[in-house]
């Protein structure tokens, strides 16, 4: 069973400076908890880049061809009729539809897979039980360690930590 | 200076002091929602009625309309678009705008767009989704409005694609769903806000569950930053096509006045210009309603006012490239027409419209005005008349003055075109009064990110 | 002997009864479309007991009968479906018919099911039974037989019918002191006198236009409304033909004080007041050598009267002049003396009608009798002298004063609430009888539908005052053709006669008549203060169809008011007296005043105030009741056409006048809608045209139409702008009336409208019927979101009702604005008055969809049409003739100015039109293709006064 | 700081999440699976007549032609259902007293006619002709169904015009040659396809119109 370190600060800067301090002493970064987005941050922790941009276009292509797939089969396969003397594989009009809906499909197909990755619906975290955690999302920023096994090592963590400016600094168990 | 130094010189410009940190930020949005010792209702309750009893009558408009039919409008043989089809086009104007102020200012990293994107989105969905109604109200048989959509039917029957209101229907569509989607996604940070601030239980599971469960980790803040830029990204040409594509409606026929090449451009300008009229309308509203003083300062007025002006010149050049066309291309009917457009019936009207969209906006090059809130607030209002007119006009001008003499004939509005025209203004109105009850009206998290932090770190 | 008349108007039992299955199907109609679903709601079959001999369930059967219009008779078929006649059309065996019809046989079908219609017996009002009536009557005749009828007066209108004829002379006979009157509003006082004048005997005037290169008509209207109109429009087109050579190309000179149809078809149109037409024809006499006094003309006059009798001279044995009925007698007698002179090409034969007195005279005589209370007994048959009698004559209180008075109706109407009775009477497609129309040529008069209400006919009462046994109007009409029939087998002759409804050699032979003497005629004076001209109305007539609402809401010729007349006024006298379109203006003559609204005509006389008869009905029905105002108040019986010295004063207040067409000039370069070219350069100035002037190049692969490719082709030089198009497809294809309000809203539903336009203020105006033009490149399609506006695979622009959800896109991007829609249900539940009436139901057109709310509807090229000749032609494998398919407009123009067939049958009328030097395609350069185009209209000008204008 | 929702809370949002996405597919399914259903359609739905004629009877037993009571189905659009007159032919000597014909009698002497339910309703907007299906080898069985077999009359197709389409879209399979048009036990022949081609030429039929809206709908 593994056991946290958190860590709170009152800025971004102070929790960018104690996450990248943190490297040298070998405690390791599990997460980070902002207000806002930090800048940089994502990387330090070891975030992996996001292909959400590459999902979404993805998505939005599929939908724009299904749909343009749809008018040309109604059009032209299953009940041709002429409408004006046009051309029953009328392209130019028939493109219109597919690109708002592709667009559409893009947006659906995103906020799908931002749920998946940021794991939402959360409604039920451990986290939100440890004291102080609602200020995260007001205007306190919080780091989280993984807690060093021996206990001096834990002790001089605590320590550093409250030293470069941790307002707060509590563990946590899961 | 570096461009950081640039941005921050600049943020400073779009808070007072007053507002210079997370927890007055966090205090001044949430307070109204969470705090009920801290915050009278009592402006918001007489409001409320007032636009309430407009819904009913919006109500009681339509029922009758679908009681006894479109006759109770004042279409006829020929002129047989009305109101319906010009409060479609300046609702979905105005639609237009939010979206698109948020996401260009958004690409563009314009500051001042963090104060006031989160109501203008909402002006767009709650604009949108009205001006969808009307299309459908407009029809002789709203009853089957479905046969514009290709479900699958035992008479194998489909819709014809080539129609521009087909085109429409998925335009709106998914423009109505797109903009929920940013919205909401937008959302979802202060909503957590909002929950982690609330004391009463009900506020914190209403919240709550809104919020889906975030809590800001920096993995979900990356993720969330990208596909918000993405979808910004995706808005824009989603804005641009939707209103060509409403200004195709007249622009794919070939009656004089409609079929002009120019008209899709035109549209979209036109409905950013409305669009962003309305805005700094309820800029002003929120401004005062929810002391936001120190969050929507005379300096977002002064830069919006700006973009009317120049919005009020395209405007003005477009009118012009549409007379110069009609004259330089020499058609009898397109001739006759701009003859028509100063001297016919509906002169007055046409002259009221240039005033209100070309003739008065123009004060804005004096700064003075510009920083007036009073005096920006009162034109931005004389846009919105002008804009409707101007939609009502290029109905009725050309409609009543087409191909064969033999039948041009004038509009008569009845009591039931004013009284739908006025109750779907008391409809918006409702479910804007809603939204501020419920959700914050100014996007928290990214005015700390895009102005605090600069400030801070300064 | 009362049974006969307690029996219901005669009819054999043959087709009678309706089928209450097509009933239930129209009457389901609308309904069902409206819930356009594929549920089924349970329907019923109701099959006959006996199945009506010669009758096939669904299949329409034609009966050939004759309508009468002002007594005269106009033959006419009529399509019957199992039992109920929805359709009239033209007889193409009858003069007067030539197979086309006019808006008043038309229309005559909705008057059938009209729910105003008079439909019991009544006293003082009071609903009683044919038996009651019956004996009342008896005792009655009974009293004045004993006097030998000295108390008893008949008052009737024009009576053309024989056995009419044969059992009126009986009634005399037995009632020897008795008199029989006359009354008909619209009559020919002043041409009998004319001919009395000139030949010591009345006859009939009938011009033979065909034969005519010059024709001069002074205030006269042989192609306005009447019984003439179709024979003599059809006989001014044959004159016109564009291919004949100019000099054999018929000019028509016509003098008038306000705007007629023949005004409005003339090449030389002059304005002139009525009195100075008379001078007008005084100078052309005398240009002719008779020794009269030309009075004074203005110079304009002076110049048009020169050309004329230039025209005329030149032309012996084709020129003729002509005289309306608003010009006094002498003048008609100078007409055939003036006539004489040129050998004019026009026949004289006996009137059919009784000629002396005169019908205004017998009015009188009846009346002074009345008032010196020598009528005990007056019995008044179709006739409503109340409504119709000229003002100055107190015919109400006069009918007050007759002890036993009876009214024998349609509708209980003005004179019937004046009469101690009324008695309902059948309508010509109820009963049997026999008519005769203008040349003498006589029809029988054959039901085609068992009597909707208890009614009688004319022939059952007279036969029952007479004291003849029991007798059917079948009977007797047989009777008196029996006598006639040159022996041979009666009943051959009768099924012969019947089936092609004329019966041979009745028509008049030309009467030999002496030399016309020279009438003796003083100049008249140019009129001061303002002349009041009357003239019919071109869809009430004499006010007969006032509650008729196809004709209500017909647009007038020229004017296109709809729902009303107005007191017409010329644009100096409205300028000189500050009044514009819809200020009321108080007419005054002597004590009578009446309230009328101004309508200002360009062209009109100046000093001329022009109204039509036939409004301001006050007891018809729901559809005529106080439409417009009445102007048989301000005539006099002296002269009901012509009255001097009218006051005219403005009231401020304003009334609207309903018009469906507010723009009526053209300007500028607008002229290219309305090509009008001139006869004389047509070969040496217009470039032979080739088929289809296509408009610009198109993008778009060329759709095939290799089976049939429908097309119309429109004479506009042949268009006299009757409206018999109109109404036909008003009862072809179901099109609702909207009535006055919605009219005033800006809508209408007419499917094919005559848009009237003046190229110039005073020159006449032209015609231009516009049906759908089913563009083969249709900017209504593409717009479309649901595809209930499409095309067929034979160039058939489509509206699919049922499919159609009311975007009014269509509408809104056709260039010639010629979709209608129903913002309200016009046929479905929300209709007009009383339209909604189940009897009145019973006109729809089986085989046309009955629209309901919301649904754009247009012209089809009546489709329905088309795909009955094809399902005959397929069932026998073979493909539809040439000319097998007709449209309702094509059949109903007398003019044959509508040509419609498959544009891919070399020998097809359309494809022939189309290679024509005047064809044109309205509005071709927008590239729509239209299947519908045009011919140019034609002007035949005095070369020497195209010289002046030039 | 306490829980606000419990464990269970993230599922429960999951589903609701879910089906706001599913929902709108499924109601359309729903739709047309309903539209097709006989409930909408009335496919093999048997009213209940006045009297209970059997057409198995009259058909396949007795052997009479379709056209001895439907006299008008080759010459007009309506095939015609048979005035009483008809029946007496027969049933004046036949089953005289019969207690299943008194509506016939009482309708002969009364001269009043029998109302009988309509089997197969069309909508009012749909113009269906049966002479012209005759006149091209559509026989009656291919739209009624086994009529030789039915003792009670039913509605044996869906009549959408979904089913209208497939034939007028592709008539081959379903042309018989004239002789066959009335044969109630008719089953198409090995090489119809072939044949149904060659009546396709014979019988002038010109199914590029077949689809056009103006052949049912005016």
């Amino acid at each position: 069973m593994s056991r946290m370190l958190l860590a709170e600060f009152a800025t971004g800067e102070a929790l960018l400076g104690a996450a990248r301090q943190s490297k040298q002493r070998d405690l390791r970064v599990i997460d980070a908890f902002t207000p806002v987005p930090v800048d940089g941050l994502a990387e330090l922790i070891g975030a992996t880049p996001t292909r959400i941009r590459l999902v979404m276009f993805i998505g939005g292509i599929t939908v724009a061809a299904l749909f343009y797939l749809l008018e040309w089969y109604s059009a032209v396969v299953n009940y041709p009729v002429n409408s004006g003397g046009r051309p029953l594989h009328s392209w130019l009009p028939f493109i219109l539809p597919p690109f708002a809906t592709g667009i559409f499909g893009a947006a659906l197909v995103g906020l799908i897979s931002l749920f998946l990755t940021a794991g939402l619906p959360r409604l039920h975290d451990p986290l939100f039980a440890v004291e102080g955690f609602e200020r995260v999302t007001q205007d306190r920023f919080v780091l989280v360690f993984e807690r060093p096994e021996a206990a001096q090592h834990d002790e001089a963590a605590r320590a550093w930590l409250t030293a470069i400016g941790a307002a707060r600094v509590c563990e946590m168990k899961t | 200076m570096t461009a950081a130094e640039l941005d921050r010189s600049d943020a400073l410009r779009w808070t007072l002091p007053s507002g210079r940190s997370y927890e007055a930020v966090n205090r001044l949005v949430s307070a109204p929602l969470i705090e009920r010792a801290a915050w009278s209702w009592r402006a918001w309750w007489i409001a409320f009625a007032v636009s309430l009893t407009f819904t009913v009558i919006f109500l009681i408009a339509v029922a009758w309309l679908f009681v006894s039919g479109i006759g109770i409008w004042g279409v006829d043989s020929t002129i047989v678009w009305g109101y319906a089809i010009a409060n479609y086009v300046w609702w979905i104007g105005i639609g237009n705008a939010g979206t698109l102020i948020s996401a260009m200012l958004l690409l563009m990293r314009q500051h001042w767009r963090a104060s006031i994107n989160r109501f203008a989105e909402a002006m767009t969905i709650f604009a949108a989704s009205i001006a969808g109604l009307f299309p459908i109200m407009h029809l002789g048989r709203p009853l089957y409005f479905y046969w514009l959509t290709p479900y699958p039917n035992t008479m194998t029957a489909w819709p014809q694609w080539r129609s521009a209101l087909i085109w429409d229907f998925w335009a709106i569509l998914s423009y109505l769903l797109f903009s929920i989607i940013f919205w909401y996604v937008g959302l979802i940070p202060d909503l957590a806000t909002l929950r982690d601030r609330a004391r009463s239980r009900g506020g914190q599971r209403f919240y709550g569950a809104l919020a889906l469960g975030w809590r800001g980790s920096a993995r979900d803040w990356h993720v969330y930053h990208v596909y918000q830029l993405t979808m910004a990204s995706l808005a824009v040409p989603l804005v641009v096509s939707l209103h060509s594509v409403v200004g195709l409606d007249f622009a794919a026929s070939l009656m004089p006045g409609w079929q002009e090449t120019i008209f899709p451009p035109y549209f979209v300008v036109g409905a950013m210009y409305s669009g962003f009229a309305l805005v700094v309308v309820l800029a002003a509203l929120v401004r005062g309603g929810f002391g936001l003083q120190a969050l929507i300062t005379p300096a977002h007025f002064d830069v919006m006012a700006k973009i009317l002006l120049a919005a009020s010149i395209i405007m003005g050049l477009s009118y012009a490239t549409e007379w110069f066309s009609a004259w330089y291309g020499g058609g009898r009917v397109d001739r006759d027409l701009v003859a028509y457009l100063f001297t016919g019936a509906y002169a007055p009207l046409y002259y009221a419209q240039l005033f209100c969209n070309v003739v008065l906006p123009q004060t804005f090059w004096f700064p003075i005005v510009r920083r007036s809130i009073p005096a920006v607030f009162l034109i931005a209002i004389a846009i919105n008349i002008g804009m409707w007119l101007e939609r009502i006009l290029i109905i009725w001008m050309t409609l009543s003055h087409g191909f064969l003499p033999s039948m041009w004939r004038l509009f008569q509005s009845t009591i039931w075109d004013w009284l739908t025209m006025f109750g779907s203004l008391g409809l918006f109105a409702t479910m804007y009064l809603i939204f501020v009850r419920l959700v914050p009206a100014v996007s928290m998290h990214e005015v700390k990110k895009d102005v605090i932090d600069q400030e801070v770190s300064a | 002997m009362t049974e006969n008349l307690a029996r219901p108007a005669g009819l054999a039992a043959t087709h009678a009864g309706l089928d209450r299955r097509a009933a239930l199907k129209l009457f389901a109609g609308g309904a069902a479309l409206a819930l356009a679903s594929c549920s089924r709601p349970p329907e019923e079959i109701v099959p006959y007991v006996e199945i009506p001999e010669g009758l096939t369930p669904g299949i329409p059967l034609k009966f050939a009968t004759a309508l009468p219009l002002a007594g005269y008779a106009r033959g006419v078929l009529v399509k019957s479906v199992e039992g109920r006649p929805t359709k009239i059309e033209g007889n193409p065996r009858h003069p007067a018919s030539l197979g086309s019809t006019d808006v008043f046989a038309e229309a005559s079908v909705l008057s059938l099911y009209d729910p105003d219609r008079s439909q019991a017996v009544r006293n003082r009002a009071q609903p009683v039974a044919w038996e009651t009536f019956a004996g009342v009557l008896r005792t009655q005749m009974e009293q004045e037989s004993a006097r030998h009828g000295s108390g008893l007066r008949l008052l009737t209108g024009r009576i053309t019918s024989p056995t009419l004829r044969r059992q009126l002379d009986d009634l005399l006979r037995a009632f020897p002191e008795a008199r029989w009157h006359r009354y008909e509003p619209v009559n020919d006082d002043a041409a009998f006198g004319g001919a009395l004048q000139a030949f010591g005997r009345p006859v009939v005037v009938l011009p033979r236009l065909s034969d005519t290169k010059v024709m001069l008509a002074l205030d006269a209207d042989p192609l306005g409304p009447g019984p003439q109109q179709i024979r003599m429009g059809r006989d001014f087109v044959g004159a016109r033909r564009a291919q004949a050579s100019p000099q054999d190309f018929l000019r028509f000179y016509v003098a008038e004080p306000a705007w007629t149809l023949t005004g409005a078809n003339a090449d030389q149109r002059l304005a002139l007041p009525p009195q100075l037409i008379r001078n007008l024809a005084l100078a052309v006499a005398k240009e002719l050598g008779a020794n009269v006094e030309a009075g004074n003309l203005p110079a304009e006059a002076q110049r048009f009267a020169e050309l004329a009798v230039g025209d005329l001279k030149s032309r012996p044995g084709r020129a003729a002049v002509m005289a309306g009925r608003a010009q006094p007698a002498e003048v008609h007698a100078l007409c055939h003396w003036i006539n004489a002179q040129l050998k004019a090409p026009v026949d004289l034969i006996d009137p059919v009608d009784v000629a002396e007195p005169g019908h205004a005279d017998s009015l009188r005589t009846l009346n002074e009798d009345v008032v010196a209370k020598r009528v005990q007994t007056l019995i008044i048959l179709d006739a409503n002298p109340v409504y119709d009698a000229p003002g100055d004559l107190d015919v109400r209180g006069a009918l007050r004063s007759v002890p036993f008075s009876v009214h024998f109706g349609h509708y209980n109407n003005e004179t019937a609430a004046m009469c101690a009775w009324h008695l309902p009477l059948a309508h010509p497609l109820e009963s049997w009888s026999d008519l005769r129309s203008l040349d003498g040529t006589a029809s029988i008069v054959q039901p085609l539908i068992r009597p909707l209400y208890d009614t009688r006919t004319l022939h059952q009462l007279l036969a029952y005052m007479g004291g003849a046994a029991s007798a059917s109007s079948y009977d007797l009409v047989r009777e008196t053709w029996k006598a006639r029939v040159p022996g041979g087998d009666f009943e051959t002759w009768w099924r012969g006669v019947l089936t092609d409804g004329v019966i041979p050699n009745t028509a008049q032979q030309p009467a030999q008549v002496p030399a016309p003497k020279l009438p003796t005629l003083a100049p008249a004076q140019p009129p001061t203060g303002f002349t009041l001209t009357l003239a019919p109305d071109a869809s009430m007539f004499d006010g007969t169809f006032s509650n008729n609402a196809w004709l209500q809401e017909c647009p007038r010729p020229v004017t296109r008011q709809v729902w009303g007349n107005a007191a017409h006024l010329s644009a100096n006298d409205a300028r000189r007296l500050g009044l514009v379109d819809g200020d009321v203006v108080r007419l005054g003559r002597g004590d009578v005043q009446i309230d009328a609204p101004v309508m200002i005509r360009p062209g009109q006389a100046d000093g001329i105030i022009r109204t039509t008869l036939g409004y301001g009905r006050w007891q018809t029905g729901a559809i005529g009741n106080q439409v417009g105002f009445d102007a048989h108040r301000l005539q006099s019986i002296g002269s009901p056409w012509v009255l001097e010295g009218v006051s005219m004063a403005a009231t401020g207040r304003r009334e609207e006048i309903l018009t469906t067409q507010h723009q009526y000039q053209l300007e500028g370069e607008a002229h290219e809608l309305f090509p009008i070219l001139s006869i004389a350069k047509l070969e040496s100035e217009v470039p032979r045209r080739h088929e289809s002037v296509g408009g610009p190049a198109t993008l778009y692969p060329a759709y095939p139409y290799n089976t049939y490719a429908w097309s119309m082709v429109i004479d506009t030089g042949a268009c006299i702008g009757c409206n018999a198009c109109v109404v036909a497809c008003q009862a072809e294809n179901n099109v609702p009336v909207v009535g006055p309000q919605e009219i005033g809203m800006g809508r209408d539903m007419h499917w094919l409208r005559i848009d009237t336009y003046f190229t110039s203020e005073s020159s006449p105006p032209g015609f231009q019927p516009v049906p759908c033009m089913h563009c083969e490149q249709a900017p209504c399609e593409p717009v479309c979101p649901v595809m209930a506006s499409i095309h067929d695979a034979e160039g058939l622009n489509l509206q699919v009702y049922n499919r159609c959800v009311g975007t009014r896109f269509c509408e809104s991007n056709c260039p010639y604005k010629v979709r209608r829609f129903n913002f309200f249900g016009y046929a479905s539940g929300q209709e007009f008055a009383n339209l909604g009436a189940d009897v009145v139901k019973l006109q729809f057109n089986p085989d046309v969809t009955v629209r309901a709310r919301g649904v754009m509807e247009k012209c089809t090229y009546c489709v329905q049409r088309i795909s009955g000749a094809r399902r005959t032609a397929e069932r026998e494998n073979r493909k539809i003739h040439n000319g097998e398919v007709t449209t309702a407009c094509q059949d109903a123009c007398p003019t044959r100015a509508i040509s419609f067939g498959d544009r891919n049958d070399p020998a097809s009328g359309v494809n022939t039109l189309r290679q024509e030097r005047r064809h044109y395609e309205l509005l071709g350069e927008l590239g729509t293709r239209p299947r519908t185009t045009y011919l140019a209209r034609l002007r035949n000008l005095n070369p020497a006064l195209t010289e002046e204008k030039a | 700081m306490p829980q606000i929702f419990g464990p269970a809370a993230n599922s429960v949002a999951r589903v609701v999440l879910l089906s706001i996405l599913i929902t709108p597919f499924l109601a359309i399914a729903l739709g047309y699976a309903l539209m097709r259903s006989q409930y909408v359609t009335g496919a093999s739905i048997t009213r209940d007549q006045p009297v209970p004629f059997s057409h198995e009877h009259h058909v396949t037993g007795l052997g009479l032609d379709c056209r001895y009571c439907h006299s008008s189905v080759e010459r007009s659009a309506v095939a015609g259902v048979p005035p009483t007159e008809t029946c007496m032919t027969c049933h004046s000597q036949l089953y005289t007293q019969a207690e299943m014909l008194e509506p016939v009698r009482t309708s002969l002497a009364e001269n009043r006619p029998i109302h009988w339910q309509r089997v197969n309703v069309l909508p009012n907007y749909v113009y269906f002709d049966h002479s012209i299906h005759i006149a091209k080898g559509v026989g009656c069985t291919t739209c009624h169904g086994p009529v030789g077999s039915m003792p009670l009359m039913r509605q044996a197709q869906s009549l959408t015009m979904g089913w209208c389409l497939n034939c007028h879209r592709d008539p081959v399979p379903y042309l018989r040659e004239r002789s066959a048009v009335f044969d109630p036990e008719w089953k198409p022949p090995a090489q119809q396809e072939e044949d149904g081609k060659k009546r396709l030429i014979a019988y002038l039929i010109d199914n590029k119109h077949l689809t056009d809206c103006s052949t049912c709908h005016r």
